[in-house]
């Protein structure tokens, strides 16, 4: 604001209006790094549909096999590898069978980093091609959801390591989308989640469950599918640290935990920055009105 | 003729073509045909920016202008990253055909390309994004202020999404009850309701405005009303 | 929304030049010389090992990523030398980025192997199929090499219009496709979207439902209200006036909506690269 | 899409036509009566660009005569497509309706942008501070129409600044968009009656990349302090990072793009922000010719046209949920069905 001359010096609150942002910096990166330093990790409170998620894989029954896609690159998993950790967890404990796929190229990495850092690490007892099989990326965006919705063997002639789905005890019988009990994507845009819905879910509207996990930005893109045509959404990494929350709370595990908990960890900086923003909307609403009532400049 | 007739006549043509190529099976392959030559010429369109670049700034080293000496750091950056990428240096050589150079990628962490961009490059860019999250902050402070109504609704949206994004959201209004009638009070209901009625609905009345915006102004180009792509020389 | 001028560049920015000289370079020096120590004891310590190459560049690399990261970020005390040199290598490298990656994956299977296959075939891409239709091929590759260098002849100091047969071949294809897709994408969809019954039943119980009542109704109205808002026909006057107004409250409140959500990915970001320095430079997380 | 980040234009732009190929053959009389509407219609599309070409020439071909002949194998026209086809005569029709008529001398009203009020004064303040004006014209190519809308708005911004002999920069992030823009502020100077002033060093391109781009040009902000910034184009993740330093520097910020994701930051930051559909309108607006105000007419039909679709079928869709003996719902569908291909 610009200072008034004449009736007198402005007020602290008025003066604080026109603050050097440099301040503002300092707070928001001092808001980030300490609580990473520090390693601060608050209560979540768990939502609805952290729990409709929760609820959904809970819900089906013992040993079933569910289709894990990770729909997304390296940029965004900072925001989704949490919460794909933590799926891939929650699925293995539940006794589920995991199907992995992408249907983004690099998605393939994220995959086997999960198979490799969180299903191996907590249930080493899981063998490949009857408890787990990674099918990988293909080429295709909706259209290789269109082709699974009728014909999987057609689209995935083989797994990643070449072996044909016929000789995969887990993916032998596997026709279509329909014979999955659940479906997960996890998901940074197009092609994702919203695809999901248009071409698998409403192909089967009833067959299997459908769960997805976004990333903040295209968040508003798929709220309008939940609860309705999505079973349960977990919303970038809140939703994340939610999940973890529940998951941990059921299936914890002894060592290695951290794996469990990036979720949590990434929203200790969240919480505080947030916070921050709240106090600074309010801060410069009161400089504004401090200011007004002295008679300063608008 | 040469400087405007002709042009005019081109855009109209590669205009008309590819709307026919959508409707028209019997067109398609024009269409893209017609892509794959723009496609060459984007990437033509990198040769003509590095001369443009090389110009810009060896005219300001040999000026000796203010700044010169990043102008050098510029140039040698870019010949460096060019060296390693036309030219694969140290690229990981092909399986299939070892004996073929320029066969080998380039891309992996162990060349040199590979290298720059994994360590120069991606922090570089990165760190310019995370930028974000100060200026969020500073244009929330700044802008944020309830000066009318207008300014009121769009601080007090951002007010409430912010809060229903933390565990902050919960532990206000998470004891209301999912099924009381005042459930809406909830920050994680409000938070729904904003995005899924109010957002929604703006958001697509502002598509479908930009639709209209988009086909008015391709038509007014393709019809060669609007000729301001065209210097009068 | 903003009031432009109040933040104007204060006294501070005028402070005596010498001393932030000297600041930046004893911090530059100061860096440095960590890092040829660091670099040094952890060469030493792996010895001739083979893997140690590969790791030393690594470790360069790092500390180079580093310095990357903190020039950039010291831009948000002021303009300094360090972030002019980081925006520096920054415009160079990635400028060199994309003209090479426009070169291998764009002009030679694209341009190239279709002018000349056997060459290319023999020197860059042994598996490049081979075409059923060789002539035509060839014969379609001139004219975007053509175009191509009509595009080019900007670089030359005279005949700058003949640039401008290629931009409007551009900016043809380009109205032609975004023509059709918006309407059909952007247009049809949205509105066909908008399109819903104004009163809501439960599924199960078929009881008329009044929130999701309001809500359908709310969206409607948003759709159309925000509609008139960019009416530009008639000024926003009377009842016309009243909806545009209406239509600016929704637009407001999906704009803050917007912002508040997108808010969560930025810090993210920031926080990944705080991670990269405390974890894989420092090491003390 | 793959978030509003890095979106590849290249990649989004082939991916539209590619779609085209799977299509059904169908009847063939039906597909032989449509596809001599279309090339009608794109013929009459044709006619007026021709004309024009050739300097107004009173004759042109008549429509009919340019019909295909009847294929063999593909179908000349996809039936699937012929709700989007019918909807595109629609509103081609009533903007090439409403420019005949601008054309007619009727007077044309079209109500004021405040944020096109602002250029003027803006280039007017940079002058008087001896100051410069930066124009930034978004990050994506030519193959985005934001971008030819902004090089559009470009040419008034340069008109004015020749007007005023205020120095322009123009940094772009295409090498493409940097000729595009070199003509039109070429352009521009002519129409202000100083060619002499024109040079081409004030528009140059920095980067494709991104980020790359957006350091160079915050840096340029901070150490030349421009008086005015205008925003005019395809915006992604960018959009706060140039508008809070240009607040910093103080400088008269007017923002213009169709990128939802981004309107946000700017309405927060900037002073004047042009909305979606609004730049779009303005790129006319600014030409000041009477064509290209029609066009903005004709926008206005379409935006009746969608609004009486919506208002039919929502009474409709709810007529069918109050009394499921009507029928309406099957009508709600077909015409959903019809529309949405």
């Amino acid at each position: 604001m610009h200072e008034h001359n004449g009736s007198g010096s402005p007020s602290f609150l008025a003066r604080l209006g026109g603050i050097d942002r440099r301040w503002i910096f300092l707070a928001m990166g001092l808001s980030i790094a300490l609580p990473i330093l520090l390693k601060l990790r608050f209560p979540e409170y768990p939502g609805p549909m952290a729990k409709a998620t929760f609820d959904a894989i809970e819900s089906v029954p013992e040993g079933s096999t569910v289709l894990v896609a990770f729909d997304y690159d390296p940029a965004s998993a900072a925001e989704l590898q949490p919460m794909a950790n933590a799926m891939v967890h929650h699925c293995a404990s539940r006794g589920h069978k995991i199907v992995f796929m992408a249907l983004w190229p690099l998605g393939r990495q994220l995959a086997d980093k999960a198979i490799e850092e969180v299903l191996l690490e907590f249930h080493p007892g899981l063998r490949y091609g009857t408890d787990y099989v990674q099918l990988g990326y293909q080429a295709g965006n909706e259209g290789v959801i269109k082709l699974m919705a009728t014909n999987v063997p057609e689209q995935y002639k083989t797994d990643t390591k070449g072996t044909p789905l016929a000789s995969l005890p887990l993916v032998a019988q596997i026709k279509s989308t329909a014979d999955f009990a659940l479906i997960a994507s996890i998901s940074a845009g197009y092609p994702g989640a919203k695809e999901w819905v248009q071409f698998a879910e409403s192909a089967n509207p009833e067959a299997f469950k459908l769960v997805c996990g976004s990333t903040g930005v295209q968040v508003s893109q798929l709220l309008p599918y939940y609860p309705k045509q999505l079973d349960g959404m977990l919303v970038a990494v809140k939703g994340a640290a939610e999940y973890e929350m529940l998951v941990e709370g059921k299936y914890p595990v002894e060592k290695n935990a951290e794996r469990l908990g990036q979720g949590r960890v990434r929203m200790g900086p969240q919480l505080v920055a947030h916070m921050l923003m709240i106090g600074l909307i309010i801060l410069g609403n009161i400089a504004m009105v401090a200011g007004r009532s002295r008679g300063g400049a608008r | 003729m040469l400087q405007r007739t002709i042009p005019i006549a081109i855009l109209s043509l590669s205009g008309i073509i590819l709307m026919l190529a959508y409707f028209s099976p019997l067109t398609t392959s024009w269409g893209e045909t017609v892509l794959g030559w723009f496609n060459v010429l984007a990437a033509v369109a990198f040769v003509l920016g590095a001369g443009n670049l090389l110009r810009v700034n060896l005219e300001r080293i040999s000026a000796q202008r203010s700044g010169w000496a990043y102008s050098a750091i510029t140039l040698v950056s870019f010949f460096a990253m060019l060296a390693f990428g036309l030219l694969k240096l140290g690229a990981v050589p092909s399986e299939k055909h070892p004996d073929k150079h320029f066969a080998g990628a380039y891309e992996g962490p162990t060349a040199p390309y590979g290298w720059m961009y994994e360590y120069v490059l991606s922090p570089l860019t990165a760190t310019m994004f995370a930028m974000l999250a100060f200026y969020v902050a500073s244009a929330a402070f700044r802008a944020f202020r309830a000066k009318n109504t207008e300014s009121i609704l769009l601080l007090g949206t951002a007010f409430i999404i912010l809060i229903a994004q933390t565990a902050a959201g919960m532990f206000l209004t998470g004891w209301i009850p999912q099924d009381s009638v005042f459930a809406f009070l909830r920050f994680d209901s409000m938070k729904i309701a904003i995005t899924e009625y109010i957002q929604t609905a703006g958001m697509r009345a502002i598509t479908i405005g930009i639709a209209l915006g988009v086909a008015a102004t391709s038509l007014r180009l393709i019809l060669g009303v609007d000729k301001s792509y065209l210097s009068k020389s | 929304m903003s009031d432009h001028g109040s933040n104007e560049p204060g006294p501070q920015v005028q402070a005596p030049r010498k001393s932030y000289r000297f600041l930046w370079l004893s911090l530059a020096v100061l860096g440095l010389s960590v890092f040829a120590l660091r670099t040094a004891s952890a060469a030493q310590a792996q010895g001739a090992d083979p893997a140690a190459a590969q790791d030393l560049w690594k470790t360069i690399g790092i500390w180079c990523a580093a310095f990357m990261t903190l020039g950039i970020l010291s831009f948000l005390y002021k303009d300094n030398p360090f972030y002019k040199v980081c925006e520096s290598i920054l415009i160079g490298v990635s400028a060199a980025y994309w003209m090479v990656n426009g070169f291998w994956s764009t002009l030679v299977p694209n341009l190239f192997a279709k002018l000349a296959p056997t060459t290319v075939r023999e020197i860059a891409l042994p598996d490049l199929p081979v075409s059923a239709t060789p002539g035509t091929d060839m014969a379609l590759a001139f004219v975007p090499l053509v175009l191509g260098f009509m595009l080019l002849w900007r670089l030359a100091p005279r005949g700058g219009w003949i640039a401008v047969w290629p931009l409007a071949f551009i900016i043809g294809t380009t109205a032609g496709m975004r023509l059709v897709a918006s309407i059909e994408a952007d247009l049809l969809a949205q509105t066909v979207a908008t399109v819903r019954p104004l009163v809501a039943f439960d599924k199960a119980t078929e009881a008329f439902d009044f929130w999701a009542t309001v809500g359908a109704v709310t969206s409607v109205a948003g759709v159309l209200s925000v509609l008139t808002y960019f009416f530009f026909s008639v000024e926003h006057k009377g009842a016309v006036g009243a909806t545009a107004r209406l239509g600016v409250w929704f637009l407001m409140i999906t704009f803050g909506s917007a912002f508040g959500l997108t808010v969560m990915g930025r810090i993210t970001l920031l926080a990944q690269r705080f991670e990269f320095l405390f974890k894989e430079w420092l090491g003390i997380v | 899409m793959t978030g509003p980040l890095h979106q590849n234009p290249r990649e989004r732009f082939v991916r539209g036509s590619r779609s085209a190929a799977g299509a059904v053959t169908v009847a063939m009389g039906m597909a032989t009566a449509a596809a001599l509407a279309m090339s009608a219609q794109a013929l009459a599309s044709a006619v007026p660009a021709m004309q024009d070409a050739v300097g107004g020439a009173e004759t042109a071909a008549p429509a009919a005569t340019a019909a295909p002949v009847a294929p063999v194998e593909l179908a000349l026209f996809n039936m699937d497509r012929l709700g989007l086809f019918l909807a595109m005569v629609l509103i081609c029709g009533a903007v090439i309706g409403a420019i005949l008529v601008a054309r007619t001398g009727r007077p044309l009203r079209i109500r004021k942008l405040a944020a096109l009020e602002a250029v003027d004064e803006a280039v007017g303040r940079a002058t008087e501070m001896g100051r410069s004006v930066l124009f930034v014209p978004g990050i994506q190519d030519m193959t985005d129409i934001q971008t030819v809308a902004g090089v559009t708005v470009l040419g008034r911004v340069a008109r004015t600044a020749a007007e005023y002999d205020a120095r322009l920069e123009v940094p772009t992030s295409r090498s493409i968009v940097m000729t595009a823009a070199r003509e039109t502020v070429q352009a521009a100077h002519f129409a202000a009656g100083r060619p002499e002033t024109y040079n081409d060093n004030g528009i140059y391109y920095i980067t494709d990349e991104q980020f790359g781009y957006v350091a160079a040009v915050t840096g340029k902000m901070v150490r030349e302090k421009p008086a005015a910034c205008f925003y005019m184009g395809a915006f992604y993740a960018e959009s706060l990072l140039l508008a809070e330093n240009g607040n910093a520097i103080g400088a008269i910020q007017i923002a213009g793009t169709a990128e939802p994701s981004q309107l946000p930051f700017f309405v927060a930051a900037c002073d004047y922000t042009l909305i979606g559909e609004e730049f779009f309108a303005a790129s006319a607006y600014l030409s000041g010719e009477r064509d290209q105000l029609g066009s903005i007419k004709g926008q206005d039909i379409g935006k009746l046209m969608v609004a009486a679709v919506i208002v039919i079928g929502c009474a409709l869709a709810t007529v069918g949920a109050l009394f499921p003996a009507t029928g309406a719902t099957g009508a709600v569908d077909a015409l959903r069905s019809f529309l949405g291909g």
